[in-house]
């Protein structure tokens, strides 16, 4: 066991995904010789060589493309896009091809492969280097979404992604990467896909979260049961799609309240489809609207504003206290 | 670009300004290399020759029959392959075991010879599931819709034999159009910095949809983009399948070697609509399809087969039987099929089915009984 | 005044834009002498010549790419995509540029553009054809999506599209493109964008739509009001973002039970947006969960089982009777 | 590639196998081309020579004023321009008035010449939406982040120049990496095929963050490349300003003849990280670097205008206290900026704002105010 923090947690999985399966490939802009921007992949070409852990040229598409011939022809390839922002001129690899693979060869060409990618915001990064937009890849069918919230999930939950038989889009909380450690054993373990983890346990209200605002959100959960004396209640999603219906229906089920925090803007974000299920499935146990917190639907800014564009604190705080008092 | 349709160019002479970009022509035949040789190669079996003929006249009627099925009614949108046969038949024929071809939409030619399942080209057109499952031990990927994005793939796989050693090459197949996509870029740039182990073949059949190449870029011909990633690029008679045969042979050895990717430019033409919902008509004139009429690759390379001493009338009416018989088989199991199962819908979307596609999955199930049943 | 069909509306509205602004230019793959895989711009090439009706290269990127250039440049430009999901290699320009390029120009450069596309299914066509994914555009701040359901609309609101000062995506039915005929005038004229359609008046149920299914839905609606007796009220959305909330919710207010039907596959197309406001706003006027009608969460299927994956009759029917008599 | 950081080529002798698409090293500074003449120049005056000069040393200030800014906390991630000042000054300079520039972030220098205020790029970096703003009548576009992103746009505006018959030429400018995008290809392909008024401007400096350009291609020169788009590619001493001036102009005058596109690659060196967040020790080597420095494009010109006498101690002293005074001013402007104010998000984003927003910036407004009173 070793304290880690997220970023070194992924750099051990990937470490670990090297050594028990020689198919394991990473590639990707700066992956290489640099370790990556975020030294996610610090060491590992020294470590395995160059040909499992390849410098590709500066070309997102190219990346993601030459992902599904590798996936195909027997290889298991980890790319690396170096934010999600710059996922987009492979956007078409992604949701034409990744995701349709095995259906379009009904199960010949199975794609075993991980995108990982940081998203998300408020490391005073330049423009387009924030985004939340993992709501593209959930609508998308064929793909599975998974955003880890602590260095523990992250190693064992990108292990699990590189098991997968199917395509990960794995989104790495980057606002996080080094804000905490936590224990996460050396040996190779998995953390299972499309369950939801019960952060906290409560009876008044359920709050929803993943990724980079698990933590913060926990934070003002704890604050409003000093303040307030409710019992909050909190799930951490971790896998985005398909996401735990079971766990969130089950606990709104005891609640009756349910609030959902996002850093995707507003409109179509997760959240909207967790509101619209909830509705469908327990409307006769809502005790208050099911509440979003999000960010506003407006491009994420530079840097000075963008603390103001992602759910605040206060704002987590408002949504909940609308459930509490409605 | 401001002449109308009907000013379109009306003789082949006029039709030689692909070097000038604001022109509306096709390439000039003169530029075609190669030059068919007037005694038997040596290079090539005859049996191979034979081949190279019989699986011509396969396609051809096989393209033809599938068009009458559109026309009935019985497929649907199809991308007709006539006057490329030689293309797709020099190309997948100088492959070799195991390794991979990457076709289009258009290659089902190339896709049956590599062994995917005649009747399973059908039923793909048809529009059933069925139609996209690849047999075990074919190395064929499926055929690519969204233009030049299967090059890249073509590079990863090719990248994948030589991480693994493997003696596969890979043969990807696009058209004239797809060289303005970034996606022909991306792929031959990997080609060209990993040194993959693949050929690069173009099918310039003259026009995307409507446009002509002259139209589609700048430079005389698509052959010398090679030079741009550092490898060599080649241009073929496409409508010479001893030629075709030749180029993608010795590129396929070559990157077997190590030596790194090869482009092939494949001057051909098709003779038919772009798809059974296009009218050529619109940008195309008489007289230019008359003039590639004249150098048609099947007719052509049966004269010399005759002329060579390698095939006669008994062998035509022979094969002819074979072939009518063959397609009549394989309609048989396009039209044989049960009926498409409504929750196929839901099969190989995922190794696994979600929870939530289990219940969407038994919500059809309902729906369909319903509807079958007339419950409302 | 002239009966067209919608196609036929579309491509008189780009006459009469062409027409009154020497600014709009027409670009795409096979728009020009090809008359557009559709017919959407037949004869304008020949009217308007060959520097305003522009046959370009097959690179979606470099279309929609150069239209912003064009747009900030001073002319009006209206990329046709051919087909929706060939929007995908380009999703870069629409999402990271088009989207933020008045934003990033903090109001320097706007773009006055409309990218037209086909979208929906269920016309046979091959694969990637078919794609309902407005969703993408729907989530992206900056863009306004715009989906006619008639000849007449279709008309009215690409004008309207075209004189907006800002980038719109323009996503035309293309399986009723010759399904029917209405009157449309042969002057100029527009369509609010932002408003929705009230298509019938009725009390019992709000049913939501757009694009295609309009016509379907009501339909069924019409069967229904004479099978049941109830008495529905159908509302075409006709602006997809910003939707028209205050219409909605207005009739919801009414009703209290609102069934939305979409052709997009189901998680977070644009009906879990709507379901998620209407629960934020209404919560107190439902009487019914709000119910989706959608495509299956799979990629849209070869043709012979895409009228399965789309919304049946069978499924609206379905969605409308939950509501009912729940 | 299997070579280990501290196996990095260590002299620039090592460092000359370009062509070796296998090789981790820049490129070898025989292939720059032009000599630097040793008489004054006839074809620029002399007050424009000096005006090279000062304009790379406020460049080079700036930049290193903004470097102290960033480690003091007060900017965001930064890319600095240190080693390209010649590339951007030569650049900048040779566009006409109402010529169109498109620049990326390590442009700042070359927009700055083009009338973007030196406040604004300070304010850009700190992180200000004010950063953004562009004042009326600069022909500036936004700086792109996503790489090659912006030569599409650079098409299309210049495709609107040649529409409605401006007298006006674009220079979209990237660096080394971006010759590996799709958008790249695309953009040369419109520019070939329409035949567009604008410059390709490549600023080579060897690396895209830490990927040497000998990995990003396998073309020995990316200036060849633009043979595949049917027009003509040039290298230039990207440290020689004069050379960068000349090529540039002379491709300017060309494109305004309506001859076309021109792509020019300007061999050059980022003598600092990628960005502030980046350490360059992790792939690069020190006597790299110094050897580079050797040739600094500010130190000799500098050199040459007072071998030319053009320039003295005097002229020195009164202009780096000229640029000091502007920075201290374009500073002062940033720091005296009103705190940001969180309602700004929505400015912009819509011509008008749609109802939906104008209540989510109500809300914003609330909480701002909640916040600031400590209320919840
Ligand atoms: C990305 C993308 N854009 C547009 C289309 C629509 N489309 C289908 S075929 C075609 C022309 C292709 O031309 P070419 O590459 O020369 O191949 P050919 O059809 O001539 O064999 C176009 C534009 C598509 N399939 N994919
Ligand atoms: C589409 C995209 N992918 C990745 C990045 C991340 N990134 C920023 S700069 C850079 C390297 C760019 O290299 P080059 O084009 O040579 O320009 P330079 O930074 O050397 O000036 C990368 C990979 C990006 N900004 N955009
Ligand atoms: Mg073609
Ligand atoms: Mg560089």
């Amino acid at each position: 066991m070793s304290q880690l923090t997220l970023v070194q947690a992924v750099q051990d999985a990937l470490r670990c995904a090297l050594d028990a399966d020689n198919r394991v490939i990473l590639l990707g802009e700066d992956v290489g010789r640099n370790g990556g921007v975020f030294r996610a992949t610090e060491g590992l070409q020294e470590r395995f060589g160059a040909d499992r852990v390849v410098d590709t040229p500066l070309s997102e598409s190219g990346i993601l493309g030459a992902s599904v011939g590798l996936a195909a022809n027997g290889m298991r390839p980890v790319p690396e896009i170096q934010f999600l922002g710059f996922i987009y001129p492979g956007f078409q690899q992604v949701v034409a091809h990744i995701a349709r693979m095995r259906w379009r060869s009904q199960g010949h060409y199975g794609l075993p492969m991980v995108v990982r990618a940081p998203f998300g915001g408020r490391i005073r990064a330049p423009e387009l280097h924030s985004e939340s937009t993992e709501a593209y890849f959930i609508h998308t069918p064929g793909l599975t979404v998974v955003a880890p919230s602590n260095p523990y999930d992250a190693k064992g939950l990108l292990l699990a992604s590189i098991e997968f038989p199917d395509p990960v889009i794995f989104l790495e909380p980057m606002r996080i990467y080094r804000a905490f450690r936590t224990e996460v054993p050396e040996a190779y373990y998995t953390v299972p896909l499309g369950k939801a983890e019960l952060v906290k346990v409560g009876e008044d209200v359920t709050v929803v979260t993943w990724g980079t605002l698990v933590r913060e959100t926990l934070e003002v959960v704890h604050q409003l049961e000093r303040d307030k004396g409710w019992s909050i209640e909190l799930l951490d999603l971790r896998t985005l799609s398909p996401w735990d219906e079971e766990a969130v229906f089950n606990s709104v089920h005891k609640t009756g309240r349910v609030v959902v925090v996002q850093e995707a803007t507003l409109q179509l974000g997760l959240a909207a489809e967790i509101a619209a299920r909830v509705g469908e499935e327990c409307l006769l146990d809502l005790e208050a609207p099911v509440t979003r917190v999000a960010s506003w639907d407006v491009p994420p800014p530079l840097f000075q504003l963008e603390d103001w564009h992602a759910p605040t604190a206060q704002r987590i705080v408002n949504g909940i206290e609308r459930v509490m008092i409605y | 670009m401001s002449k109308k349709v009907d000013e379109a160019p009306t003789k082949m002479d006029e039709a030689s300004s692909m070097t000038q970009n604001t022109g509306d022509s096709t390439v000039n035949k003169e530029q075609i290399p190669a030059n068919p040789e007037t005694s038997v190669p040596q290079d090539v079996s005859p049996e191979l020759l034979q081949f190279f003929y019989k699986q011509m006249v396969f396609i051809r009627e096989f393209d033809r029959r599938l068009l009458r099925l559109q026309r009935a009614g019985r497929l649907g949108t199809y991308a007709p392959v006539e006057g490329q046969e030689a293309c797709q038949v020099g190309s997948a024929q100088a492959m070799r075991e195991g390794d991979f071809l990457v076709p289009t939409y258009r290659d089902s030619g190339a896709m049956m010879l590599r062994g995917f399942p005649v009747s399973s080209v059908l039923l793909y057109w048809n529009g059933r599931l069925e139609g996209l499952q690849i047999p075990a031990g074919v190395s064929v990927f499926p055929l690519a819709i969204p233009i030049a994005s299967q090059l890249p793939h073509a590079a990863g796989i090719a990248w994948a034999a030589k991480l693994q050693h493997k003696d596969q090459v890979t043969l990807a197949m696009f058209g004239d159009g797809a060289t303005s996509e970034g996606d022909f870029h991306e792929a031959m740039n990997f080609a060209g910095v990993f040194q993959l182990p693949m050929v690069f073949f173009c099918e310039n059949n003259q026009y995307a949809i409507s446009l002509p190449v002259s139209r589609q870029t700048a430079t005389e011909t698509l052959a010398e983009k090679a030079a741009a990633y550092g490898f060599s690029g080649q241009r073929v008679d496409g409508g010479d399948v001893l030629a075709v045969y030749r180029a993608v042979r010795d590129a396929i050895a070559k990157a077997a070697m190590g030596q790194g990717p090869t482009l092939i430019e494949a001057l051909t033409y098709r003779y038919g609509a772009h798809t059974t919902s296009d009218d050529p008509t619109k940008y195309r004139t008489e007289e230019e399809l008359a003039s590639w009429r004249q150098q048609d690759p099947v007719v052509s390379f049966g004269s010399r087969l005759r002329q060579w001493g390698l095939w006669g009338d008994a062998q035509e009416q022979q094969w002819q039987a074979q072939v009518q018989e063959k397609l009549i088989q394989a309609v048989a199991v396009m039209e044989g099929s049960p009926p498409a199962r409504p929750t196929d819908l839901f099969e190989h979307v995922y190794a696994q089915l979600p929870p939530r596609l289990r219940a969407q999955k038994a919500a059809l199930e309902k729906e369909v009984a319903q509807a079958r049943g007339g419950v409302q």
